[in-house]
């Protein structure tokens, strides 16, 4: 086992962990703005760029440019979206910071984006949208933002440390300021701490602890683990964003989760129960046009009605509208269904609804600074911007804007920081400790716990919730937990060992599990993307508030904080009186 | 060999016209020793030329000129593919290069014979 | 840039031989109707500004094509690299413009005025 | 699947230092099932010890390409049924033409060396306090430079290339195909520079147009036809200069 003796040290000013959206712009912008000869590295779980939800970016990037549309209105779009419990001031800056985002995407990285006829830029609107405000390149918007950005960054001189897995935070003794971060170079297997004076945290979230989730493979919530091991406070971790389609191709193919686009029902696709029948205008006046959060509650809901295990999910069905058609509209989405062997253009696929994005996160304040002196959270990784519910578009545009932001911040804050810090041998020793705890156990099977946590959260903390269903998904999230740290990994060699990876994994989502349950439990209302079946109410909205979770001790403490309307009060806008409702021409 | 997995009709093209290529070269010195003949013993050079009526080295000759033909053409579809802004890959052109030499080649064994 | 000098030099040599590739192929395949003789060679040849012209810039052009081609081959499948790389290719040509040279002396010299 | 069948594997093990060894595996059969799934059920189930790379599962990170019977994938789109065929067997080796970190995953920093040595990135003419830049959508620049856009650096035309087997120095399609699409960006401020970086040794010249990038790339793009641009841009700058 190792010791603290044998970890690599290394030291570097500025720590960038992960390479989405959030991760790279930190990196550019930190090089920007930083002083001259300022170190600067990125560790990533993968390869820099090409791991992340960034890249998977489909329909495109929230930007009020005129037109009609305003930062004002993109923010009460968000207010509302969010149900009121976003953090208006961060909600603020991030409808303010996209334009300027967007034009340094253009103009500076080279993304093109797809125009109009004219030469301007194509907007389009998403569902809860009143304007046409979203950028997109077809529907590959991610491909083009991130590459450009991974491109940018190579080719300048930062530190790369890919295959770099973070593990822990490691604070000072005294516990007021980060010193490092602890990590495995996953290549070679061995601990490397690296100690900065400004560290971002940009790893991502990902609720990949459902059965049915759309993230990249990376992402399993080590970003907030580590957060909540380090004592930092975390929001609104209850509120797991559900997308409609994902696929369902079996419990065996990794494909099964992964979405099937908006535009589809967008288009006039319908969904099918098991009976042949279409339901969702059972649900919802808009019927499949409803927005994610109604549509996947009606598909959960009907799934609930169908007891016939060979077909678990519901049917999408594009044929009414023209198989060629379609497959001319959506030729990638058909092309990846043919793939794996479904006919989307003529016939009908299975889909489920699945876990898409976390809401919650790290609390942060607007320059993504923490409680913890030295550590910066943006990204899916901070809670606050999007509340209950983070519209579609607004996502890539909270981890763009906040990464650079971050990077901005950081190189003017190391300004004002001396030495690096020294780490606390105790808090170093503990996080190893954890780390290699499978390495003294005997070796066994991981993938099956992985699985029982995934079908625990699906059932019981999952679309539709309740008090007593919570309480059997503690029950069961304990079970898996307890049985995970029984179960060893073989350690013969530790270079490149992805079932060491796969134990860490389990351990982040199991924790983060927890919390995701507490904060349901505590939360005796439903908004956005949280519904208890026992609190359909949403509760008044001028006393939202929102949930604080944190460690204490063994255990986990959920506390509610009220929602600051530091900008504008529910029943109230921001917009103009003359202002019409929506600027979006009726479908 | 290694590579066969991936052929395909461009690759074909190209390892036929690097093969020809090589198989020129290394034919040309012959041919301009034997040619150099001519001056320093004509005889010597009509012994060797009365080779040429039997049917291997017909055969090997024919060999040479079909190298020659595929070659050409193969150079020429390269240089089109390369410098003409073609819209899509012209995978014909290829084909049709291949056939070009084939009829050549074939066109004079057939008069040779 | 000079990477692109010799792709360059290879595409016009390449370029260059075309026509003479054509009329050569014409050549043998009327010439080898009836066998080929030291004499009949000659009689075409020899003497004759054009037939020097003709395959004196054939053997210049192919001298330069050949020696290129040799060394991306070499590059790629020999694995010759830098200097090396430069003097082979570098032999080859001069080689083969020597006993080009001298098979296009061999049959243009001399003979009936 | 009502019977119990299985699928025959043959994995490719080892690190860089080892000489390759080839490790036999059976895995259950699926009707939907990916290469990387059985890739990914062996680690999980059979072999803990093998290690593989993806992320998206969907065809859009390139982070999960292999060479599949000889032939470089993507797995995580690439359904069994297209590849067994009539074969017994698949076999799944490393990505060719990069070295091996260990089993089945590459070390890709060649490729993406080489992505900034072919100044694979935008010069800005603007910046982010400047207006957009109107571009046209429909211009034929626009076409040319819209065509390879959509490239993921999935490295599987660099696997397929020959050219890169065989010369180190190569910069290979998709670092090329990169060059040729910001040769075409009306918004881009250094041609020349793209030009000059693309012309050198291993540059565009060393392309033989075998074509096997465009045959493989399962996004279908076309890398040759974009190397071929370049060549097209370069020789016509050598004529403007010399004439
Ligand atoms: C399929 C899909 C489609 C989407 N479509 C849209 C859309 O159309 N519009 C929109 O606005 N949003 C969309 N989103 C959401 C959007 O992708 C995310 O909100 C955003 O990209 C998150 O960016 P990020 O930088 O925070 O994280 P990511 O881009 O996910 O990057 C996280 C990084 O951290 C790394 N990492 C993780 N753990 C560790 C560790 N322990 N150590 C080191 N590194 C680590 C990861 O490898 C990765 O590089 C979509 C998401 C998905 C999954
Ligand atoms: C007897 C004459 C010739 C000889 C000995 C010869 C030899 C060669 C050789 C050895 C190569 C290298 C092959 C490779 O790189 O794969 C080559 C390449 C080439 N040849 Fe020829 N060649 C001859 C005539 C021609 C002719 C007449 C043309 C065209 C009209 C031509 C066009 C080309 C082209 C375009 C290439 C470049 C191939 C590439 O870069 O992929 N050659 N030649
Ligand atoms: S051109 Fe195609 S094969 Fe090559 S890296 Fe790009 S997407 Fe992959
Ligand atoms: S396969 Fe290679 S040689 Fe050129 S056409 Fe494609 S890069
Ligand atoms: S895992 Fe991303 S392309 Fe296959």
């Amino acid at each position: 086992m190792p010791t603290p003796r044998d970890i690599d040290r290394h030291d570097t000013d500025i720590l960038i962990l992960g390479t989405g959206g959030a991760g790279l712009f930190g990196a550019l912008h930190a090089l920007q703005s930083a002083p001259e000869g300022t170190r600067v590295t990125i560790a990533v779980k993968g390869l820099i760029g090409k791991c992340g939800c960034t890249r998977m970016v489909q329909g495109g990037y929230n930007v009020a440019l005129g037109g009609g549309d305003t930062v004002e209105r993109h923010f009460m779009d968000t207010i509302q979206g969010g149900k009121w419990l976003p953090d208006q001031d961060m909600a603020w800056r991030l409808c303010e910071k996209a334009v300027e985002r967007i034009h340094e995407l253009e103009n500076e990285l080279g993304c093109f984006f797809d125009r109009n006829p004219d030469g301007t830029l194509h907007q389009k609107a998403f569902a809860g949208q009143t304007a046409d405000r979203t950028v997109h390149k077809a529907d590959l918007t991610g491909i083009e933002i991130i590459n450009r950005l991974m491109e940018q960054v190579l080719a300048r001189p930062v530190e790369k440390l890919q295959d770099h897995r973070a593990v822990g935070l490691i604070p000072t003794r005294d516990g007021a300021a980060l010193a490092g971060v602890l990590m495995i170079d996953m290549r070679t297997g061995r601990f490397r701490l690296v100690r900065a004076k400004t560290v971002l945290m940009a790893t991502g979230g990902g609720p990949t602890m459902y059965k049915y989730h759309t993230p990249s493979g990376d992402k399993t919530m080590d970003g907030l683990a580590m957060a909540l091991r380090a004592g930092l406070p975390l929001r609104d971790m209850e509120m797991v964003q559900f997308h409609p389609t994902g696929l369902l191709a079996g419990d065996h193919t990794r494909m099964t989760g992964t979405v099937l686009e908006e535009g589809l029902r967008g288009a006039g696709g319908q969904l099918i129960n098991h009976a042949g029948q279409r339901f969702m205008f059972d649900y919802d006046g808009k019927g499949e046009r409803a927005t994610r959060d109604v549509v996947s509650r009606g598909i959960y809901a009907e799934m609930r009605k169908n007891n016939n295990p060979q077909q678990e999910g519901v049917f999408i069905s594009m044929a009414h509208l023209g198989p060629d058609w379609v497959a001319q509209k959506f030729a990638g989405m058909v092309k990846r269904c043919a793939d794996c062997g479904f006919d989307l253009a003529g016939g009908k696929v299975e889909v489920v609804p699945t876990a898409h994005y976390f809401m919650g996160g790290v609390v942060v304040d607007v320059d993504t600074r923490t409680a913890l002196e030295g550590l910066y959270v943006a990204g899916e990784d901070a809670g606050g911007a999007h509340g209950s519910n983070r519209l579609g578009g607004n996502g890539v545009a909270n981890s763009t804007v906040f990464g650079g932001i971050a990077g901005d911040v950081m190189g003017a804050d190391i300004r004002a920081m001396g030495a690096l810090r020294e780490p606390d041998p105790d808090a170093l020793e503990a996080e190893l400790a954890r780390a290699c705890h499978p390495l003294t156990r005997t070796p066994g099977l991981v993938q099956p716990l992985r699985k029982q946590l995934q079908e625990v959260m699906w059932d019981e903390v999952g679309v539709m919730r309740t008090a007593a269903g919570l309480r059997r998904g503690l029950a069961g999230i304990a079970e898996v937990s307890d049985a995970l740290m029984e179960v060893g990994v073989a350690s013969e060699s530790l270079a490149f060992n992805l079932t060491w990876h796969d134990w860490l994994n389990l351990r982040s989502l199991c924790d983060i599990s927890e919390v995701i349950a507490r904060a349901a439990l505590a939360r005796d209302n439903s908004r956005g993307a949280h519904y208890r079946e026992d609190f359909p109410e949403t509760g008044a909205m001028e006393d939202s508030w929102f949930t604080v979770a944190r460690q204490s001790g063994d255990a986990v403490a959920v506390d509610r904080a009220p929602v600051q309307f530091t900008i504008v009060r529910p029943g109230e806008t921001i917009l103009p009186e003359d202002a019409p409702e929506t600027l979006v021409a009726a479908q | 060999m290694r590579a066969v997995p991936r052929a395909h009709p461009l690759w074909l093209a190209y390892i036929l016209h690097r093969l020809s290529g090589l198989g020129l070269a290394l034919f040309l010195p012959a041919h301009f020793w034997v040619l150099s003949q001519a001056m320093t013993n004509p005889a010597r050079l009509d012994a060797f030329l009365e080779l040429t009526g039997m049917p291997l080295v017909k055969l090997a000759e024919t060999g040479l000129v079909f190298l020659l033909a595929v070659h050409f053409f193969g150079g020429l579809r390269l240089m089109a593919l390369e410098w003409l802004p073609w819209s899509a890959p012209q995978k014909s052109l290829a084909a049709a290069a291949t056939a070009g030499a084939f009829l050549v080649s074939t066109l004079f064994l057939m008069r040779a014979i | 840039m000079r990477e692109f000098h010799l792709y360059m030099a290879q595409r016009l040599s390449a370029l260059v031989m075309a026509p003479f590739v054509l009329v050569h192929l014409g050549l043998i395949i009327y010439a080898i109707q009836g066998g080929l003789s030291a004499a009949e060679i000659l009689g075409r040849t020899q003497g004759s500004v054009f037939w020097f012209l003709f395959y004196g810039m054939f053997v210049v052009a192919v001298s330069i094509h050949a020696a290129l081609g040799l060394r991306t081959i070499l590059g790629e499948w020999a694995g010759l690299r830098g200097r090396a790389l430069d003097a082979t290719a570098a032999v080859i040509g001069l080689g083969l413009f020597a006993m080009g040279a001298h098979a296009v002396y061999a049959v243009t010299a001399g003979g009936p005025a | 699947m009502t019977e119990e069948t299985t699928i025959k594997v043959r994995v490719q093990r080892g690190t860089a230092d080892d000489t390759p060894r080839f490790d036999r595996f059976e895995v259950p059969a699926h009707d939907s099932q990916t290469v990387l799934d059985v890739v990914s059920w062996i680690q999980q189930h059979a072999d803990p010890g093998l290690t593989y790379r993806f992320a998206c599962r969907v065809g859009m990170c390139g982070s999960c390409a292999m060479m599949v019977n000889g032939v470089p994938r993507w797995t995580c789109r690439t359904h069994v049924r297209k590849v067994l065929g009539d074969a017994a067997e698949i076999e799944i080796r490393p990505l060719r033409n990069l070295p091996v970190i260990k089993d089945l995953a590459a070390d890709l920093d060649p490729f993406f060396d080489k992505w900034v040595a072919a100044e694979g990135r935008h010069h800005p003419t603007r910046t982010r306090h400047d207006p957009i830049a109107p571009v046209d959508p429909g211009s034929a620049e626009r076409a040319q430079a819209s065509a390879g856009i959509e490239c993921i650096n999935c490295a599987v035309c660099y696997a397929a290339c020959d050219t890169v087997t065989g010369n180190p120095d190569y910069l290979g399609p998709a670092a090329l195909q990169r060059a040729w699409t910001l040769f075409n960006d009306a918004k881009e401020a250094d041609r020349d520079a793209i030009l000059d970086a693309v012309t050198g040794p291993g540059g565009c010249t060393s392309c033989h147009s075998m074509g096997s990038c465009t045959a493989y790339c399962p996004n279908d793009l076309d890398p040759m036809s974009a190397i071929a641009g370049l060549k097209r841009a370069a020789a016509r700058r050598y004529f403007r200069k010399a004439g």
